[in-house]
């Protein structure tokens, strides 16, 4: 009865993470090398990498001004998360495709979506800006861990079409609670779809901590019962979300599977703009991951590399500014848009009944300006 | 030819994905063994196992994973097992497939086809005689459509699958095997057209799916008491069509919506909310309900008692004549 | 005393919880954080992590929880943190908690609460301003209450805690700040029961949660009018109040039915159903519905003009006035 | 950041389940004698096993034969299962409770659920006929895995009243596909609940193969994911499957929380009565398990042990056949019972409206006798 034993011709703790996350560079910013996560990063790489981190923190802020501003109804910040989410996006190529939640702006960045029209979902002008074909980039999804099932099925689609296409699928340490990324990780091992299922751990969902989240060793512990890799990684080294990210995208787009990773990183601001965190953490938990920084970290290695100089910070902060004052320029009093296109984009074959709710709102529009 | 309501689904699903390659079918036991009620039958064998496949046990995988499909440009009919097991994809459907389009602002289009067997009638254990057509009625973004009859099965299949918007597709399965002389393949009315399945003058039955047929042996055992029933069926819930239900209205001045879902809420009370609207000065008496009983769908033995039948519908008539 | 909808709610928690030691809280961020309203605020710090707790992220799982609790028998409390995420749980709520006592013929009770702030009109991003309440009003087994002013809140959510049958409990969250003369603990009108919340005249209006106090306020932006306008807060959706809601619309011969929920069958076709059928002879003018439009609900900057506001409520009553 | 580092001090590969499969008693009905699974049961407790299996499959074939004569509506059997089933029930003290799927009719007999009353579901006369607090055996749950979420609530309930009984909620290899086992195993972790999650793998769902439904190593591995013990037996040994309940409930009572135990078992007869396996499964296939017959094992072990003479076998044989008639007493044409009772127990408190419907029906009755 072969179905009595195991399948695998495996070591059975090969399955499992190593007890270490990959570090490539430790917090004092010194690259160490690790066995199997080599690094194929040109300088020009390595500068790019730290750019977009700066350019996702400078754009994360310029958002929460926003936001303070009364600009955007809400903001969900990436602060702290930039290594894990740019690391992560950059080991893509240009064919292959990003399924978001919330928290993604810095994904979004390295997918060249302009982060001015991210926002128009959090000020509500729509629900969304962006077209997804555009940049391969999905919309920002808030239902908790929802997006993980369409990556899945994208990454199933492309390989039906013989496609070599990965997609990548961002979510949380708490959306691993749901059933969806379940089934997502499920589906996507059983067919063998080329789909990289990203955590972004940032130890809390809203208030609530890890530890309350689950109790699984670690969060990359799960793959082992989907059959998959489960890789883990300092998420506050870029070089290492980006290296682990590299393998389980190649092994991916080589024909080998789906994988998850876990990236091990904390959220330096609340959870969002309405969200108060001193109610549930301490100042001395934040001060210690402060000193964990991932700009930091990496800045100290490219300084020892030789790879920041003066012209290039300028160049940065610069292209930085720039970003802020278009994000500004797109979003601040934006007005809201017809409110008849409200009815546009429901069906792409509206029912009949439109007629009448059309002409109704256009009637209170006439008549108040508002509905 | 004489073709059942199930042959003339098979076919439907045969005839779109012989036609375009992009159509795949997916859901629990749909591959070899080809559904539970063989409505997938041979679909695997013809087409392979890329475009006709099982998946594992989980409704909300199923609906999500079509709607990753369908964003890559392929037009996923999925199966959902049993009525009653279309709850756990609830979420999908309602936040996502629905929603999907408008959010995107129309760039990310949803071809999605969900099909359910639904309804009671025969015998089954409990979860498998749900009614769960009006949670979906009532979600902007979706179409909901349920044949009566097998060219309409066809047919409004087969507009399910071409059309650019996601269908929930209610396939009442104690008419699988309900006959009628078709040949296919078929096209009948578009979505958003009510058909009056029978003529009449003395008062309206509306239904749809399972209902219209029980509403035309009610039209027939009518007869014996001298009135002439119209009967029209509403085929697709939403695109809801007004205008054919006020008309048919405006000519008999009473109305009766049947369905087996329990009344309190059910989709009888936004037909009997339009009617009261929209023909209010030609209606001779109040639109009346008959449905399930506002109690959960029954076991076997006594889903008779629930179900509306002949006599339940024939007695609504009798009051509505005798206002 | 001024307390506000949110206090209420949460003093309710409070003072059933201090009564009952087998009512638990649980939900996500409903522990140190006190939910993301602050409704379940201090409930943890005074009863224990034991009785008030932090979940993990999954609502399926909170329900599904509850109900094993229930039968264990606890009188669980459960928080859905926004409405749009009481869909994951949908099949747990449809097929156990509304059926599990009749399935059992009456020897499983499941006494379950589950709180759902729930509505618009707070400028918030997607799926945090559903309506779904029809959703659930059309499941037979399930209570459906939704107060629309803080001593109700304080009173249905008591009466439901101590219901012996599980109560979706749909908390208006742009009234939360609303406030209202009162001394707690009130006892308002029991499970069942309509109230006329202004007499008038000229024609009724009809709602629940958060559009009473639009109502409300239509009524007396009427009075420049001259119209005199009845405003009956239906409180619960089901058990539902016929005897209240024909009465009125005996008085006054107008019925305008107004929820923020999409119209197209929404809970408003029930009401209207049953006004059209219940005070047929009585009714000068077609019931009509004002709700939102049939589309999901839109961003913030564009809300105001999907939710039915005092404008879009005196425009029905015009209409209704110039049948 | 010490969130970085694995939380457990474990060697990593002791969260693996074995590579083979428990098993005390092998394929001839040798014992042998396995670390960590000590038998504890005296002689009177093999014959009850064995006593068990027996009436299970009889009960179960009763239950066949009265579907084939049209008196049941469909009929989920068991055949295969026995040991699986009993082994994991018989584990349980009576302060314990059961929470079953739709299969379970060898767990209800352990309970001392009376057979002829489960089986009112299956022909129709109500959605259930037994009182769970009776005997501690939930309501059989047809909606896939569901069943798992009211099991991890009983526990977590149980553990806040300070009660040291154990819950087993027993689910099929398909249903660990589904969200709401995911979500219950990580609850029962989470809170540490006394609850045992018992897998009867029995290779189908329907007609999909375990080999479509997972790609994980085997089931057991699945519990790796939410920290707790997975275990794996093989279903067909009747005390392999008891000796690893065992100890999965004795830890569970102990405070050591849930865990998993997979049984790798055959389901030996078609899904339903309703379902025809031969378009998915071979005659090979069946004549291979057929040889790993849980009950044929068990006998020889028996027989072996001196455990089996005639009078026992002939004491059984009698019992089982009073059971299938008391089977047949109750559900042959049974009647469909009071029509009236519908609106009996939807609620505690029953709506208004309900004096009108009672008021249709009862109107119906008296002038056709139907609805
Ligand atoms: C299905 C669902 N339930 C609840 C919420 C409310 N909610 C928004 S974010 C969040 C926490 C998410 O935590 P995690 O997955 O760790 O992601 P993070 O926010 O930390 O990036 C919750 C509960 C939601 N958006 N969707
Ligand atoms: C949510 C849900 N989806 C689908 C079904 C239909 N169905 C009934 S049994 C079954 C297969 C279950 O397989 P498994 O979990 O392995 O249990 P087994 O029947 O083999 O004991 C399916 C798909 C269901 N009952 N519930
Ligand atoms: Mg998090
Ligand atoms: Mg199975």
């Amino acid at each position: 009865m072969s179905d009595t034993k195991m399948p695998l011709d495996l070591d059975p703790a090969d399955l499992l993470p190593p007890a270490e996350p990959v570090q490539l560079l430790d917090d004092e910013g010194t690259l160490h090398e690790v066995d199997g996560y080599p690094l194929d990063l040109k300088d020009s790489d390595f500068r790019d990498l730290y750019r977009y981190m700066v350019l996702a923190r400078r754009v994360d802020k310029q958002a929460i001004n926003l936001q303070r501003q009364g600009q955007l109804g809400v903001y969900a910040s990436l602060l702290g998360q930039e290594a894990a989410q740019i690391g992560g996006a950059y080991a893509l190529d240009q064919q292959d495709w990003v399924f978001p939640s919330y928290r993604e702006m810095g994904a979004a960045l390295v997918r060249g979506v302009d982060p001015g029209k991210v926002l128009h979902l959090f000020r509500g002008t729509w629900l969304s800006d962006h077209d997804p074909h555009e940049h391969h980039f999905g919309l920002l999804s808030i239902p908790i861990g929802t997006q993980a099932l369409h990556a899945a099925g994208f990454a199933m689609a492309a390989k039906l079409d013989g496609s070599d296409l990965v997609v990548m699928s961002y979510f949380g340490d708490g959306a691993t609670s749901e059933g969806d990324p379940h089934e997502a990780m499920n589906f996507a091992a059983v067919y063998e779809a080329a789909c990289v299922f990203f955590v972004q751990n940032n130890q809390y969902a809203i208030s609530v901590p890890l530890s309350k989240q689950t109790k699984a060793p670690t969060i990359a512990h799960k793959a082992v019962g989907y059959g998959m890799p489960g890789y883990r990684c300092d998420g506050n080294d870029v070089l290492a979300t980006y290296a682990v990210s590299r393998k389980a995208v190649d092994r991916a787009r080589a024909g080998g599977g789906p994988s998850l990773i876990e990236a091990v990183t904390y959220r330096m601001e609340a959870h969002t703009t309405a969200d108060d965190p001193t109610r549930y953490r301490t100042p001395a938990e934040l001060e210690q991951w402060k000193r964990r920084d991932p700009i930091a970290r990496f800045e100290t290695f490219l300084e020892s590399e030789g790879l920041l100089d003066d012209a290039f910070r300028a160049e940065i902060d610069e292209e930085a500014q720039a970003y802020a004052k278009r994000m500004r320029e797109e979003i601040y009093d934006a007005p809201h848009g017809d409110p008849m296109e409200l009815f546009e984009h429901v069906y792409a074959d509206p029912p009949a009944s439109y007629a009448e709710q059309r002409a109704l709102l256009q009637r209170e529009l006439d008549e108040h300006g508002t509905s | 030819m004489a073709i059942t309501m199930a042959q003339a689904l098979n076919t439907a699903l045969h005839d779109a994905m012989a036609e375009d390659d992009k159509v795949v079918m997916f859901g629990e036991d749909v591959g070899i063994l080809g559904g539970v009620f063989r409505i997938t039958d041979k679909l695997q064998e013809r087409f392979g196992e890329g475009r006709c496949f099982d998946t594992p046990l989980a409704e909300s995988g199923i609906v999500g994973t079509a709607i990753g499909m369908a964003m890559y440009g392929y037009k996923p009919v999925v199966e959902m097992q049993f009525d009653g097991f279309t709850y756990p994809a609830f979420e999908q459907i309602v936040s996502h497939l629905a929603k999907m389009r408008n959010r995107s602002r129309g760039t990310v289009q949803l071809p999605v086809v969900v099909r359910i067997p639904f309804g009671g009638g025969i015998g089954a254990v409990e979860h498998h005689s749900e009614s769960p057509e009006n949670y979906f009625a009532h979600v902007a973004g979706l179409k909901v459509v349920s044949p009566g009859t097998p060219s309409d099965g066809y047919s409004l299949l087969r507009e399910s699958i071409s059309s650019a918007d996601p269908v929930l597709f209610f396939e009442p399965k104690r008419r699988y095997w309900l006959k009628e002389d078709a040949d296919l393949p078929v096209r009948t009315e578009p979505f958003g057209r009510a058909v009056v399945r029978r003529a009449g003058t003395t008062a309206t039955l509306f239904a749809y799916g399972p209902m219209v047929r029980t509403c035309m042996e009610t039209a027939s055992a009518a007869e014996d008491e001298g009135w002439d029933l119209e009967v029209v069926d509403l085929r697709t819930l939403n695109p809801f069509d007004s205008a054919t239900v006020v008309e048919s209205v405006k000519k008999t001045g009473r109305a009766i919506v049947v369905h087996e879902a329990q009344v309190f809420s059910g989709f009888g009370a936004e037909v009997a909310a339009q009617v009261a609207e929209r023909a209010f000065y030609h209606l001779e008496a109040p639109v009346l309900r008959v449905g399930g009983f506002d109690i959960p769908y029954p076991a076997a033995k006594l889903e008779e008692f629930f179900l509306p039948d002949v006599d339940r519908i024939l007695d609504a008539v009798q009051r509505s004549l005798s206002f």
